[in-house]
């Protein structure tokens, strides 16, 4: 009982978002729009994600981690380097200054923020990522497409709601 | 990185010291190399060889005729530095920034190496061969010697040559010395060098003896100077006035300058003489005589000194005693110098100074050792009998007259005329260039000699009446060039020309000086018993021999006939300024202008570096409209010059000041063309009773040449002001507690 | 008033337009990029001689040893500055006039601080030695001395120019996916394919880049403001007259937005014509942006005035010397050239005429410019050539052309680079202009039935100008 | 060593080095009970130069010449500073009382600007309270001369060794073998003649004794004709630059000695700069000049 | 989230390492011996046979009867030939030895060996010997083969000198952080000058 994938283009989002309402209210066999539909479009458009249901972002965990991590680290770091090559003596200062130490510290924490968000980014997002089984070009220009997966005997019924939206364009391929 | 030739040199690796003399910081190897270098250790080691420790040798000072007794510091078989040495009466183990520079002088890349005859290198006997060949068709009178300073057993070869040559033409030459001085204390004193307690004075009013920068044995007397400013010290801290035309160092040091008219130094002697009468001084009746004209208002009408400024010195004088009152170069380069000297002689005469702060040194015991003094009458002699075509054979060391000598002087063609010129030379300076032969000098650090200053200093504890000492000159390491030849194997080797068989036992100065030592080793303080070596070792490492010299005695010999003084001239309308030429404590009289040190430390007044430089008045300048670094053309009857200006408010408005010993041609690298030569402009004037050249008789315009130079000078544009930063802070005596101080 | 960007631009044609850029600029992009290749060939020559004879060359002296070489440096940071300004601060202010032209700014944030470390090279007197400087493990066990502002500097730099990097990247993620979609065989396709990391704008990718890009801009304020802040450090951590100044920091933040935004104008102005970008980088925006300068511009001056009279007020002598030497010494030409140029000079931009007229816009914002590297110049020599030490006092000190060759090859440098990268990549965010004409239709959809035509656009403006 | 050194010895490390540190137990401190100190006397001083030139001599510092002295790359560690007495008002100077000397070197300051700021630490605190330069650590830049308010370090703008006529040979047989000859782009400055106290204390260590006053001299106070430097260790209260600073009641770490706080009690000692709070270790005590003239 | 958490674990360990090895293990970097270079010196000089123990045939001369200087001096000093000389001209059975040839053919020229530097350190680097002798081998006395084989290695295992230890700034100072009592009297704990100036000149 393989998978199929469907792709079906809309004009804009005030179509895709009739035909992912309707996807949701749908009840087919076989389908399961909470997993099984996946929204691409050429814009970041945080509307989307009113009518696809709640997604959790989970990017400022790594965020918080890397800073402090790195931020405690560099400053252990820095501090133990003066303390072990402390034939460096300077006149007037502390072999460990503060000071010095906190400025470093605040680069740090900044540098590990950054680097860990877009490691995070990477992961949560899954990129890099492999051609998804179905893509076409105008999704990245002024198409938004919708891609569902389904049983064998779903597609018939999804097109069906696709067509129904007037869908410019309906691809279908084979699930691996 | 830079890997410079000199890095890797295998004298360095003497006994495995690795390169390490010129380990280049951050362009050595940064990491471990193995089995690159070489270290090449002795065959045999001398035994107070340790390497990385530093051997200490006594010797001489060579740069100035102060004869400072130093050490050198030998590490590897090389001298690195000169130090003082701590025995010595003279400089009590301190040193000058030029006698520092001897190694210079020693390691100069610019030093005769081989014999040239008429410009082509030849060996020493061709050399010695082509003297001999000339020396024979001329009779004894046609041979001449122009020597410096000159002392000690190099001076008893030099007589002796000349007996045998039977000439008595030895001409003794400084372009700097004393001269005037020497006759006006025979004059006044009864001794020629008299030792002046700097120390023991309460006062000093010094008439323009640069007695801290050039002036006869500087570094003794700024050790004199030093006890003598101390608070501490139970006559108090010493007062020092100076009346001089142009700041000298001394004068930078002093509590009150006064910059006075240059030649009324006499005027102001007798002036003060005059004014401590009326202080209730007693002065003898025939001097007061002599002196009443001298009234205060005349006397600053021609000193231009205000009547006030003499009064308090007066003042000073009388309250506080004993004083001493010194005459120097800045009062006696005219042609009334010597007068202007006896006055000021006799100033110490009536404040009864003489016998306490102007003490009567002793005499050398073998006169034959003592210094031949130099002064430049005997170049004007020595001028005079080459121009009269006296002489076919002259020998010159140790002084330079072709740079020297004044043009009008016409001493270059003169010199021309003698058919054989020697010069014993150790750099190819113009008086070497103009000779046929030159011979290349050992530098004092690869030489034997021994040296009697002529003035000598008593040590703690000495017999003042009798003490007098020779120094030893002695060799710090190897020849670095084997063709060159002290002084002393020189003579030796024209001697065994005339008297083979007298001198055929010294193969060298050396085994001739050890020979003369060990002859009188009991006259140089040692019992006849002693062993030779333990004698001849001790004293040469001591570097110092005390002799016992003749006593002698000071007094005031000088009545009011002594005190004439030629009326003060007004000023020369066609030449408006008095040129006074400087003698810097480091370039000095110019035979040291090629050490790179002595040009790179700036001039302790201008800061000036690497060049001359003339000081003007800002209000003669302003007059004029000179600003600093323009390009002054100096005008005087016999030549002129160029070269910068300098601001100076150290100066007499009537007069200027160019240094000397700047502009040679040739000599070197480091002297050749900086400056401006002012002997070449001095007009030919002499002092009337001494014949010795007057160096401050010089009348000069000047104008601006149209170019303008900055002036490369230490100071920076704040010239010398210190912004209200109290940087360098001074108070007022009477604001010092120095119980407190240690 | 016209409208920021037109709303009617088909999302098709957008692409179009800037992926045109990458094809085939005006010849105007040749001429420049030849230009500036050779400047900095003069520049490189220089600075290899430097490096044979040693920094004397340069004609930097004893008491004179800082000069234009650490002065351009802070240029360069400074200059980096308004990039992340545009790119993140107004990011979230959401200001999405600043859609268009933020990319070009964010590269020159990175251009800039790349050629701004170049200057650390630059400037050492034993660059074959800089290894010393890093913080890494050794066998002489020695470390660099972290007390030093230097590294303080280092760090900071070093932190900013990988951040904006990534920053950079990191937004252009989907325009790559869209060259990758339409790019045709050939390296470049591959180029994108690799770096757009298989971006398909699904709505999960799409959901994490919004908080990704949100949470890094948040990152990059501070640091933007730490890093020059730090920079100052350099002198206000040093004890010389002129240097130790408390304002210091905040003043050359602002000096740094200010001279960024100054160069934004510049290349605002060039990249428009040269890649035809007419359509995007309106003159609204333009407006925008000079109105934005301007008021840096005020700041700056504040500041400028705040430092003065805090000196003067001061009463340290040494302090009042250096101000006054300023004024009259050898260096009040440029003093006065620079306050001409950066205070007088930006009223210009008052003229609302003005504020749109290309060419008098480039004038001054290369004004500007200048004004801002003479200030960098003037906060160093003036102090080395008149501080405590009277003795040390030198007027004669003048870079020498080997210095000023060096200077003028590093904006070789950076011009090449940042033109290289205008022609590789695209300079105009595709996919945000594209949100910006959908929401601006989608507001003015809902406010046509509200109010007439003039009255929304007015509104519009003014929403997109804070 | 490393994270385990930084917590055991927390409290040492905030340690202020070495200001407050004389006799302080820790490795970190002055272990060595010297601390290498100056005192000069202005009113001795003549300016006659001879300490520049042993310093020359000593050192192995280069002959620039003409051309790169007019530019500022002159290397005298220690230069004799000419000034005038100034007229108020007029603006001019005025040479009545003869012209003032200062013999400037490295003061070795004691919270010295220069170590803070070296990116690469090649300049330190030693344990016997000198300022160090470690030629092959320093990278050139520069930050310790704009840093330094005396203006007494010195950077080798050109390659020395290598340039013509500054060691031609066979001059350079006369460098000092126990220092580096530096290439370009380092920075120097005077070391209070670290060679030689080097090996005062290390003939010390092989007799077993402390160092003595007499042991060592720097080149300058060697020289010097009317003995206005001293030199020595301010620790051992018998020698006599201690005595010197004692007699003038001058503290290390003060910024204001006692001469100012009370005009009336005679002293004339000083650091320059003091305001700036270096803590210098050089005292220069006042020139005096005499008024009844 | 299961991959977020292994990624989690993965950084921690990553920056704890890092940190850790940065801060603490640098020093580990210098410690383990580097042999240097086999070097060709003019004569093969047994060192074995002059130092080394007598059952290695060795006749355990004191490292300091040939290098006479290091008690005294920077440097040890490569022995002068009249040294050699002095004993091998009474020791007529090796005469005919090809080194010994060697040798007596220098001496009669009166030239010097020209040997190759073993443990060459860099040009600005001051090692002295004569501190560390004096330290080790007259204040502690410990015996010399130990005190001189500190840096030199084992010497007298060998026949040409072979630099056995790194001689990088970090091992030098590996040795300077360590406490030794400071004389065989007393009890009281000291170390090795750790200024960069002690060595850096």
């Amino acid at each position: 009982m393989s998978k199929r994938y469907l792709l079906a283009l809309y004009n804009n989002f005030e179509e895709a978002e009739q035909v992912v309402r309707e996807l949701r209210t749908s009840s087919i066999q076989g389908f399961n729009a909470a997993d099984d539909m996946v929204i691409k479009s050429p814009i970041e458009h945080p509307e989307v994600e009113e009518f696809i249901g709640p997604k959790p972002v989970k990017v400022q965990w790594f965020t918080l981690f890397g800073a402090t991590l790195i931020g405690s680290l560099g400053f252990l770091w820095v501090a133990s380097t003066q303390a072990n090559f402390f034939s460096q003596m300077k006149g007037g200062k502390p072999i460990v200054p503060i000071p010095p130490d906190m400025v470093l510290t605040y680069e740090f924490f900044i540098l590990g923020g950054v680097y860990i968000t877009v490691l995070g980014f990477l992961v949560c997002a899954g990129l890099p990522a492999r051609r998804s089984p179905l893509y076409s070009a105008k999704v990245s220009e002024d198409q938004i497409g919708i891609m569902v997966k389904a049983e064998e005997g779903a597609t018939t019924a999804l097109k069906g709601i696709f067509a129904k939206h007037k869908a410019l364009e309906i691809q279908e391929e084979v699930g691996r | 990185m830079t890997e410079n030739d000199f890095n890797r040199r295998d004298f360095l690796k003497v006994l495995g010291w690795g390169g390490t003399a010129v380990a280049l910081s951050g362009c050595g190897n940064t990491s471990i190399q193995n089995g690159k270098e070489i270290i090449t250790s002795f065959v045999t080691p001398p035994d107070y060889v340790i390497p990385s420790v530093a051997n200490y040798f006594n010797t001489t000072c060579a740069q100035c005729s102060a004869g400072c007794d130093i050490m050198g510091r030998v590490r590897e078989g090389r001298v690195l530095k000169a130090e003082g040495n701590p025995h010595s009466p003279i400089n009590y183990g301190k040193m000058c920034g030029l006698g520092q520079a001897g190694v210079q002088n020693h390691y100069n890349p610019d030093r005769v190496t081989k014999p040239m005859l008429a410009g082509k290198e030849v060996t020493w006997d061709q050399a010695l061969a082509a003297i001999n060949d000339k020396l024979g068709g001329v009779k004894g009178e046609q041979v001449a010697f122009l020597t410096g300073d000159i002392s000690g057993h190099p001076r008893v070869l030099l007589d002796n040559y000349l007996e045998a040559l039977g000439s008595k033409n030895h001409f003794s030459y400084e372009a700097a010395s004393p001269a005037v001085l020497r006759a006006a204390n025979k004059k006044a004193y009864g001794v020629e060098m008299p030792r002046y307690r700097i120390d023991k004075a309460r006062v000093v009013v010094s008439f323009g003896a640069d007695f801290l920068g050039a002036w006869i044995t500087p570094v003794h007397f700024a050790q004199m100077y030093a006890r003598f400013r101390k608070g501490t010290r139970p006559e108090g801290r010493g007062v020092l006035v100076q009346f001089e035309p142009k700041m000298t160092l001394t004068g930078a040091n002093a509590d009150r300058w006064v910059g006075i008219r240059p030649g009324t130094e006499g005027v102001m002697a007798l002036g003060l003489i005059n004014a401590l009468g009326a202080y209730g001084l007693h002065i003898p009746s025939d001097i007061a005589a002599a002196v009443k004209e001298y009234t205060p208002e005349r006397v600053s009408l021609d000193t231009g000194v205000p009547f006030e400024q003499i009064n308090k010195v007066a003042k000073i004088l009388k309250e506080r005693s004993p004083s001493l009152i010194l005459a120097g170069d800045a009062a006696e380069g005219y042609a009334h110098g010597l007068q202007n000297a006896l006055a000021i002689a006799m100033l110490n005469q009536v404040l009864g100074n003489i016998g306490k702060t102007v003490e009567a040194p002793a005499s050398v015991p073998f006169p034959q050792l003592a210094p031949a003094v130099g002064n430049r009458a005997s170049l004007v002699a020595f001028n005079k009998g080459l121009a009269d075509g006296k002489y076919k054979v002259v020998f010159t060391y140790g002084a330079n007259p072709v740079y020297s000598a004044p043009a009008a002087l016409k001493f270059q063609d003169n010199f021309r005329k003698a058919d054989f010129k020697v010069a014993f030379a150790h750099y190819m300076d113009e008086t070497a260039q103009a000779a046929d032969l030159v011979l290349p000098l050992a530098s004092a650090m690869e030489d034997w000699a021994t040296v009697v200053p002529e003035y000598t200093a008593v040590p703690e504890g000495g017999n003042s009446e009798t003490y007098v000492h020779m120094s030893f000159r002695q060799p710090m390491m190897e020849k670095l060039y084997p063709d060159t030849r002290g002084i002393g194997d020189m003579l030796l080797a024209l001697l065994k020309q005339r008297q083979p068989d007298t001198y055929k036992g010294f193969d060298d100065f050396y085994s001739y000086l050890h020979g003369a030592i060990l002859k009188n080793k009991v006259a140089l303080g040692s019992k006849a018993s002693d062993d030779d070596d333990v004698f001849w070792n001790a004293t040469v490492s001591k570097g110092i021999v005390p002799l016992s010299g003749h006593a002698n005695k000071v007094s005031g010999k000088l009545t009011a006939a002594d005190l004439k003084l030629p009326p003060t001239t007004g000023a020369d309308i066609a030449y408006p300024l008095r040129l006074i030429p400087t003698v810097s404590a480091s370039i000095r009289d110019g035979r040291n202008a090629n050490e790179p040190w002595l040009q790179e430390s700036p001039d302790p007044l201008t800061t000036v570096v690497w060049d001359s430089w003339v000081e003007i008045n800002p209000k003669t300048a302003a007059k004029l409209g000179i600003k600093e670094g323009d390009i002054i053309e100096i005008t005087s009857r016999s030549g002129s010059i160029k070269t910068q200006a300098y601001l100076f408010p150290g100066i007499h408005p009537d007069a200027i000041a160019v240094p000397v010993g700047y502009g040679h041609q040739g000599m070197g690298r480091y002297a050749n063309s900086i400056g401006a030569n002012v002997y070449s402009m001095l007009d030919p004037v002499f002092d009337d009773k001494t014949g010795d050249l007057a160096f401050n008789e010089t009348n000069v315009k000047i104008a601006q040449s149209g170019e303008r130079v900055i002036l490369v000078k230490d100071e920076g544009a704040a010239g010398g002001s210190q912004a209200h930063m109290r940087i360098a802070v001074q108070w007022p005596v009477d604001r010092v507690d120095y119980s407190k101080e240690v | 008033m016209t409208k920021d960007i037109r709303e009617d631009i088909a999302w098709a044609k957008i692409n179009q337009d800037v992926l045109k850029s990458l094809e085939t600029p005006r010849p105007a992009y040749w001429v420049i990029l030849a230009v500036a290749l050779s400047v900095f060939g003069v520049g490189l020559g220089c600075e290899i001689y430097q490096y044979q004879m040693g920094m004397g060359v340069s004609n930097l002296d004893n008491p004179h040893a800082w000069a234009l070489y650490i002065g351009s440096f802070i240029f360069w940071i400074g200059m980096s500055h308004s990039g992340t300004l545009l790119s993140a601060i107004l990011h979230i202010m959401h200001a999405d006039w600043r859609k268009p032209i933020y990319r070009f700014a964010e590269a020159m944030t990175t251009f800039s601080l790349i050629t701004a470390a170049l200057f650390v090279a630059v400037h050492l007197g034993r660059v074959w030695q800089i290894y010393y400087a890093l913080p890494y493990p050794n066998e002489r066990w020695a470390w660099p001395n972290w007390q030093s502002p230097l590294l303080w500097d280092a760090m900071a730099v070093f932190t900013y120019l990988s951040s904006s990097m990534i920053f950079l990247y990191v937004g252009m993620i989907p325009d790559l996916a869209i060259c990758r979609d339409n790019m045709h065989s050939g390296w470049r396709k591959k180029l994108y394919t690799l770096m757009a990391l298989g971006w398909e704008g699904t709505d999960r990718q799409w959901r994490n880049f919004r908080m990704t890009y949100l949470t890094v801009a948040c990152f990059l304020i501070p640091l933007a403001v730490s890093v020059h802040s730090i920079v100052s450090t350099d002198f206000a951590v040093s004890q010389q007259p002129g240097m130790h100044v408390t304002s210091f920091p905040p003043y050359f933040v602002a000096g740094a937005l200010y001279s960024g935004c100054a160069a934004i104008i510049s290349l605002f102005i060039i990249l428009r014509y040269v890649f035809r970008f007419e359509e995007y980088m309106t003159l609204p925006i333009l407006r925008k942006v000079v109105r934005l300068t301007f008021a840096i511009a005020m700041v700056w001056t504040y500041l400028n005035c705040v430092e003065f009279a805090a000196t003067w007020y001061g009463h340290d002598p040494a302090e009042k010397a250096v101000l006054v030497q300023k004024a009259i010494g050898p260096y009040a030409p440029f003093f006065w050239t620079m306050i001409f140029c950066g205070s007088v000079v930006p009223f210009a931009m008052m003229v609302k005429k003005w504020q749109t007229s290309i060419p008098i816009m480039f004038a001054v914002s290369l004004l500007l410019n200048l004004g801002m590297f003479l200030e960098r110049w003037m906060i160093i020599s003036p102090t080395l050539s008149h501080d405590y030490w009277p003795w040390q006092w030198d007027h004669n000190q003048w870079p020498s052309m080997i210095q000023w060759g060096i200077v003028f090859g590093s904006f070789g440098f950076f011009v090449t680079l940042f033109m290289v990268f205008c022609k590789v990549f695209p300079s105009v965010s595709m996919y945000e202009v594209k949100e910006m004409v959908y929401h601006r239709s989608l507001h003015s959809k809902k406010a046509e039935s509200a109010a007439p035509e003039g009255f929304v656009a007015e509104e519009l403006a003014v929403k997109g100008a804070n | 060593m490393g994270v385990a050194n930084l917590l055991e010895n927390w409290s040492k490390f905030r340690h202020t080095h070495p200001v407050d540190d004389h006799g302080h137990e820790d490795w970190m401190a002055y272990p060595t009970d010297i601390k290498w100190a100056m005192a000069i006397d202005l009113d001795a001083c003549i300016g006659c130069n001879a300490c520049s030139v042993a310093c020359y001599a000593e050192n192995n510092l280069p002959v620039v010449g003409k051309d790169k002295y007019s530019h500022g790359a002159a290397m005298h560690w220690m230069r004799i500073e000419r000034y005038w007495d100034e007229n108020e008002g007029e603006g001019d100077f005025s040479a009545e009382q003869g012209a003032r000397f200062l013999p400037m070197l490295c003061q070795q300051c004691d919270a010295a600007p220069c170590e803070t700021v070296c990116p690469v630490g090649a300049t330190n605190h030693t344990e016997d309270g000198l300022n160090s330069q470690i030629y092959n650590r320093c990278i050139g830049s520069r930050y310790c001369l704009v840093n330094c308010p005396y203006k007494v370090r010195y950077f080798n703008w050109y390659d020395y060794p290598s340039t013509k006529d500054v060691w031609p040979s066979p001059m350079e047989q006369q460098l000092n073998p126990d220092l580096s000859v530096r290439g370009k782009g380092v920075m120097e400055k005077c070391t209070f003649c670290k060679q030689r106290t080097y090996t005062a204390r290390n003939d010390a260590k092989t007799q077993g004794r402390e160092v003595r006053d007499s042991d060592v001299m720097t080149a300058c106070q060697e020289s010097c004709p009317t003995g206005a430097i001293t030199f020595g260790n301010l620790f051992n209260a018998e020698s006599q630059v201690a005595m010197k600073w004692k007699a003038q009641q001058v503290k290390l770490d003060t910024d204001k000695q006692a001469k100012d706080e009370n005009p009336d009690n005679g002293l004339r000692g000083y650091h320059v700069l003091e305001w700036l709070r270096p803590y210098p270790s050089v005292m220069y005590m006042e020139r005096v000049r005499e008024t009844e003239i | 989230m299961r991959h977020i958490l292994r990624l989690f674990i993965l950084l921690v360990g990553m920056f704890t390492a890092v940190g850790c090895y940065a801060a603490d293990k640098a020093p580990a970097l210098t410690t383990p011996d580097q042999l240097g270079p086999e070097i060709q010196q003019p004569i093969e000089f047994p060192h074995f046979r002059h130092a080394g123990d007598a059952k290695d045939g060795g006749m355990q001369i004191n490292c300091m009867y040939c290098h006479t200087y290091a008690r005294r001096s920077m440097v040890s000093g490569i022995p002068p030939v009249q040294k050699c000389i002095g004993c091998h001209q009474s020791i007529p059975e090796v005469r005919d030895h090809p080194r010994i040839k060697k040798l007596f053919a220098y001496w009669d020229a009166k030239k010097a060996i020209p040997w190759k530097k073993v443990n060459d350190i860099p040009d600005f680097v001051r090692f002295n010997h004569e501190r560390h002798i004096q330290r080790f081998y007259f204040q502690l006395d410990r015996p010399y083969q130990e005190v001189c084989g500190y840096c030199h290695g084992d010497v007298k295992k060998l026949v040409v000198d072979r630099r056995e230890k790194p001689l990088t700034m970090g091992w030098c100072r590996s040795c300077h952080m360590k406490d030794h009592p400071i004389s065989k009297a007393s009890d009281k704990i000291g170390h090795g000058p750790n200024d960069c100036f002690t060595c850096h000149k």
